[in-house]
């Protein structure tokens, strides 16, 4: 019999996203995990790379009527409205539990203008538990009609400069994918200072129903998430990879942790588990679990190694 | 929160209220097929696995001490068997409790009544076709019947029916609770999708602060 | 017993499309229906509203090497890179053929320059037998570094000029999803005279073999068809339909009739079936047969009543 | 092709060559387990419905004059049986036929052996790993037997298996026909996905020109 030798070293999963270092690098989603208490009874939070919390505003919004979901083909569409208890209550009521988890906990910020998001900052960034911000730049900003922050550089320059200039923990902006170029996006808030990008946001969808002759949203479009648009997000994790030295966090579709490494070859340092985490509860950590499996058994020295690894041509 | 099918799509879990369930771990779900998850599920063999994830949310709170009417409309009538079970086992006194169930005919409503009898409470029924017993809705059934003033009214069935019944308590002062319905994501307030207005104007999530609320607490979009 | 009278008319399935009226809404898509002959031994060609064939250019193309497709969740990717034999070789050789279905014939074209859109709406209005020219804007512009015609405004409206200058047949512009704002691209084509817009074309996407670190697709990036990208096609086809006042044609990931109602309802005058030719031959025929079955169900005079009918707010 | 699933996921056929087949019209495929696809076929319970769409394109093209040699490698082997049989059925003399079967190792070559032993044709097969007779390749198998210089030879397998084979039959001036695989999506010449390169510089479509094309036509990628 051939002797079985343990390893020398277990592989390192570690990742680094500015100055922020994640034992894995496995966060999840905003909006897909609430303020992660939810998922308290149903695994263990404490083996996450990161928890990104709901998306946050200065104040509560009440979010839009219902109904709020509804599922497409390999997919689902939402319009919740950026329902959220605000920055105050937020700190009052989650901060505490989230800090004692001992993960690092990224806030997910969105404003709808860029004093509001810097006033959120400022205000985030006096509680010690914050270990890094996310910005939201999918938001329509009021005082250009509407136009999402997110779909014009100089805007997304602008948020991104605003929120540096306030921060005091690594600044992660998110991307919208609703745009003709998100390599001009990324390039734009890496000029200003960004720590690191993620992407993508959801698509903006829309369904209808039939009998009703109705919009089966509420709100009529909502965001697209799901297995449907991983390849939307892997396109673009990679082009925007290629172009950026900012580390760059993969989300869309992923559920198990062969989509996760999936991004990672494609450019990504870290990924985001959203959408499975409503269809298995566990889903995050079983992408930790297959991560680990995946390096012992292909004898990587670190995860790192993975990270745009993709051989092409 | 039923996953009714192992691949991507149908993508999310299907929310069903539990019919019976035994201390051996069993449960039974009574339900309709309306589309393709529903589909998939009337068509899972005897022996194949499937994924459940619950209990989940707030169900009926029983009032001890006062007389109940249950009331299920359609397949509002699912949850009332377990409903009835409980209420047969906690309460002292269950002479004169009540349950309504009615359907648009006989095949919505005749094959549950056994069930119900067994646990000998007084029985009601009513049909919109006259099929099966009374012709007409379980508010007329409502109507037509002298309940003691301190009765609790637990309903569920199509939101219609609800304010309808909802009205109709308030009017004779009967706390009751209603049991809605939201299409879910998640089931367990991680999505915010289930929204649900309510009088004091936030919103409620049917998964985790339902789905049985008080009837006066709810704004009926009718 | 209850006498069935028949119904006094059959309900008018007939759409126009600039001066093309065609019999009833429903189109194949191009490059999903080959030249419409592979199809023949397996349905009634006749029956379709009319045949979009796959897109010619000026010179041959030979296409790009294997792998070309891959599947996704509920969609495919494809990267044929627009293999045809050129517009001489598709006259000589396909014309007579798809002349004699009488069923409208469009022609789906592409070029990498302006003067090759021209050239071959010039040759193409010469046959008898084309009855409206779709103008595919998705292929790179080789004298702006590859950016693609549909991405910008003002390229696109320059196409749409060319086009319409030399043809005598109406002009459909096919717009690509891969833009910050269709409405923009669709209203600077409307006001250079299109007769119609049609979309959505794929939206780029990736996919990666983990097994092997590579792309699926030879070409690393390719477009994303099928059910997948159904809500972001009905959200841009809603969207398009309430700014423009020519007619909007809808496409991705029809596969029924209940599907290209959803279209007709979001403001869709016809619709294209694509992707769903592959899994069913007949899903184009189906689809009219089921319009043609709810028009008379729902005792619709025309099922023009439906287009733009959703009943919103 | 075949659809494995009724939902939207997996959205496309799946090709398959056919095993066998009777008058009557019952097909029999030979197939692996790869993916999801064919976990899902792999779980069908007999006297369910499978949409099938075919056969499709060239088969092999026999030529009935000139002693065969099958060569089946790994799944290879699936086409090979209806070859086999078709080729006793239609040439006049077979008694210098050889069919050659190959497999990683005995589970991938000795079920599929009686069936061929049936036909009365040669046999002789090898495993990667000598747990079935030979050790060792196809191509090994083939050095090994001296072939009438009049063979034609019937290949289908692994890509690389194919191309040694080819360069094989060059030498040897043996007419060789090979079986290869592509990703499709129609299987009906429509989406031009299935691209093979081929000397001649334009593409080949596997579903339509093929998936049996001369060896000479290829252009092997290894
Ligand atoms: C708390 C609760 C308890 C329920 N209990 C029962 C029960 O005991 N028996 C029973 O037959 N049904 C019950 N339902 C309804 C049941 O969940 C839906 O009928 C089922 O989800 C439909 O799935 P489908 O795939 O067949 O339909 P789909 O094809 O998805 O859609 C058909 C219709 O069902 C509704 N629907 C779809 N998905 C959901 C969803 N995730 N949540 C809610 N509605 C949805 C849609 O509005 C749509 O009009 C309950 C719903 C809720 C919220
Ligand atoms: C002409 C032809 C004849 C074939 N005959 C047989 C046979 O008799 N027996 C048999 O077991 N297999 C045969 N195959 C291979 C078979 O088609 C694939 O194994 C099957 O499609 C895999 O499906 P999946 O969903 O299980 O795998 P997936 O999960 O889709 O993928 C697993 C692997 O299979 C390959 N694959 C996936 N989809 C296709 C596709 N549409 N076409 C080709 N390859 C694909 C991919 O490259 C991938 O690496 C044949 C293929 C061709 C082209
Ligand atoms: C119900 C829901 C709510 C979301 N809320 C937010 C949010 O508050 N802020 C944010 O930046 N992204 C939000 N997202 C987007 C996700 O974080 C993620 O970018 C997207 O869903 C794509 O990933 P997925 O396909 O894995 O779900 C939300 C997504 C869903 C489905
Ligand atoms: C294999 C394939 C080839 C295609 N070729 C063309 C083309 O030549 N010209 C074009 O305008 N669109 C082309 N398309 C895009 C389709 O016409 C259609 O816009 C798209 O597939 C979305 O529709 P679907 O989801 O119904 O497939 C192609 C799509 C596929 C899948
Ligand atoms: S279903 Fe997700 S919060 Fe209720
Ligand atoms: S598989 Fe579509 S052309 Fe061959």
């Amino acid at each position: 019999m051939e002797y079985l030798k343990e390893s020398d070293s277990i592989p390192d999963l570690r990742v680094k996203i500015g100055t922020l270092v994640l034992d894995n690098p496995v966060m999840t989603a905003s909006g897909t995990f609430g303020y992660a208490r939810e998922f308290e009874p149903l695994m263990n939070l404490r083996r996450l790379g990161a928890i990104i919390v709901k998306g946050i505003s200065l104040h509560p919004r009440a979010g839009n009527p219902p109904p709020r979901i509804v599922e497409t083909a390999c997919g689902m569409l939402n319009a919740i409205g950026l329902q959220n208890v605000g920055v105050e209550r937020f700190i009052k009521e989650k901060m505490e539990y989230l800090g004692n988890l001992s993960v690092p906990i990224i806030v997910n910020v969105l404003g709808d203008s860029l004093e509001e998001y810097r006033q959120i900052t400022e205000r985030l960034c006096h509680c010690t538990a914050v270990a890094a911000i996310e910005v939201n730049i999918s938001c329509p900003n009021v005082k250009k009609g509407g136009v999402a922050f997110g779909t014009d550089p100089s805007m997304a320059a602008a948020v991104t400069k605003v929120v540096k200039q306030e921060s005091t923990v690594p600044v992660i902006v998110k991307l919208s994918p609703n745009v003709t170029d998100i390599v001009a996006i990324a390039a734009a808030v890496e000029s200003e200072g960004a720590d690191a990008v993620s992407l993508i946001n959801t698509l903006i969808g829309m369904a209808v129903n039939l009998k009703t002759r109705r919009p089966e949203l509420a709100n009529v479009i909502g965001g697209l998430s799901g297995p449907a648009i991983k390849p939307v997000a892997l396109r673009m994790v990679y082009q925007v990879a290629r172009a950026v030295r900012i580390p760059v966090i993969g989300i869309g579709g992923i559920e198990t942790a062969e989509d996760a490494l999936e991004f990672m070859l494609a450019g990504a340092t870290a990924i985001q588990v959203g959408t499975a985490n409503f269809i298995n509860p566990r889903a995050s950590e079983e992408v930790v679990e297959g991560i680990g499996d995946y390096a012992l058994r292909e004898n990587l020295h670190s995860i790192r190694e993975l990270i745009g690894a993709l051989k092409v041509g | 929160m039923i996953r009714t099918g192992a691949g991507k799509d149908p993508l999310l879990r299907r929310p069903f209220s539990i019919h019976q369930s035994i201390a051996q771990g069993q449960i039974q779900i009574y339900f309709k097929v309306v589309g393709r998850g529903t589909e998939i599920l009337a068509h899972v063999k005897k022996g194949e696995a499937l994924s459940v994830f619950g209990p989940l949310g707030r169900g009926f709170r029983i009032a001890e001490k006062s007389p109940a009417c249950l009331i299920g409309g359609g397949l509002g009538i699912a949850p009332m068997l377990f409903l009835a079970k409980r209420i047969s086992q906690v309460k002292k006194d269950c002479s004169q409790d009540l349950i309504i169930l009615g359907g648009r005919s006989r095949s919505e409503v005749e094959p549950l009544v056994a069930d119900f009898e067994q646990l000998g409470l007084k029985l009601a029924c009513s049909t919109d076709d006259g099929s099966y017993e009374m012709r007409g809705y379980v508010t007329d059934v409502f109507k037509n019947h002298d309940l003691p003033a301190d009765c609790s009214v637990y309903c569920c069935g199509p939101e219609a029916m609800m304010a309808r019944i909802s009205a109709m308590c308030k009017e004779h002062h009967y706390p009751c609770q209603v049991s809605v319905e939201s299409v879910m994501a998640c089931g367990m307030g991680a999505c915010l999708g289930c929204s649900m207005p309510t009088k004091s104007g936030i919103y409620a999530h049917v998964c985790l602060d339902g789905p049985v609320f008080d009837a006066e607490e709810m704004v009926w979009n009718i």
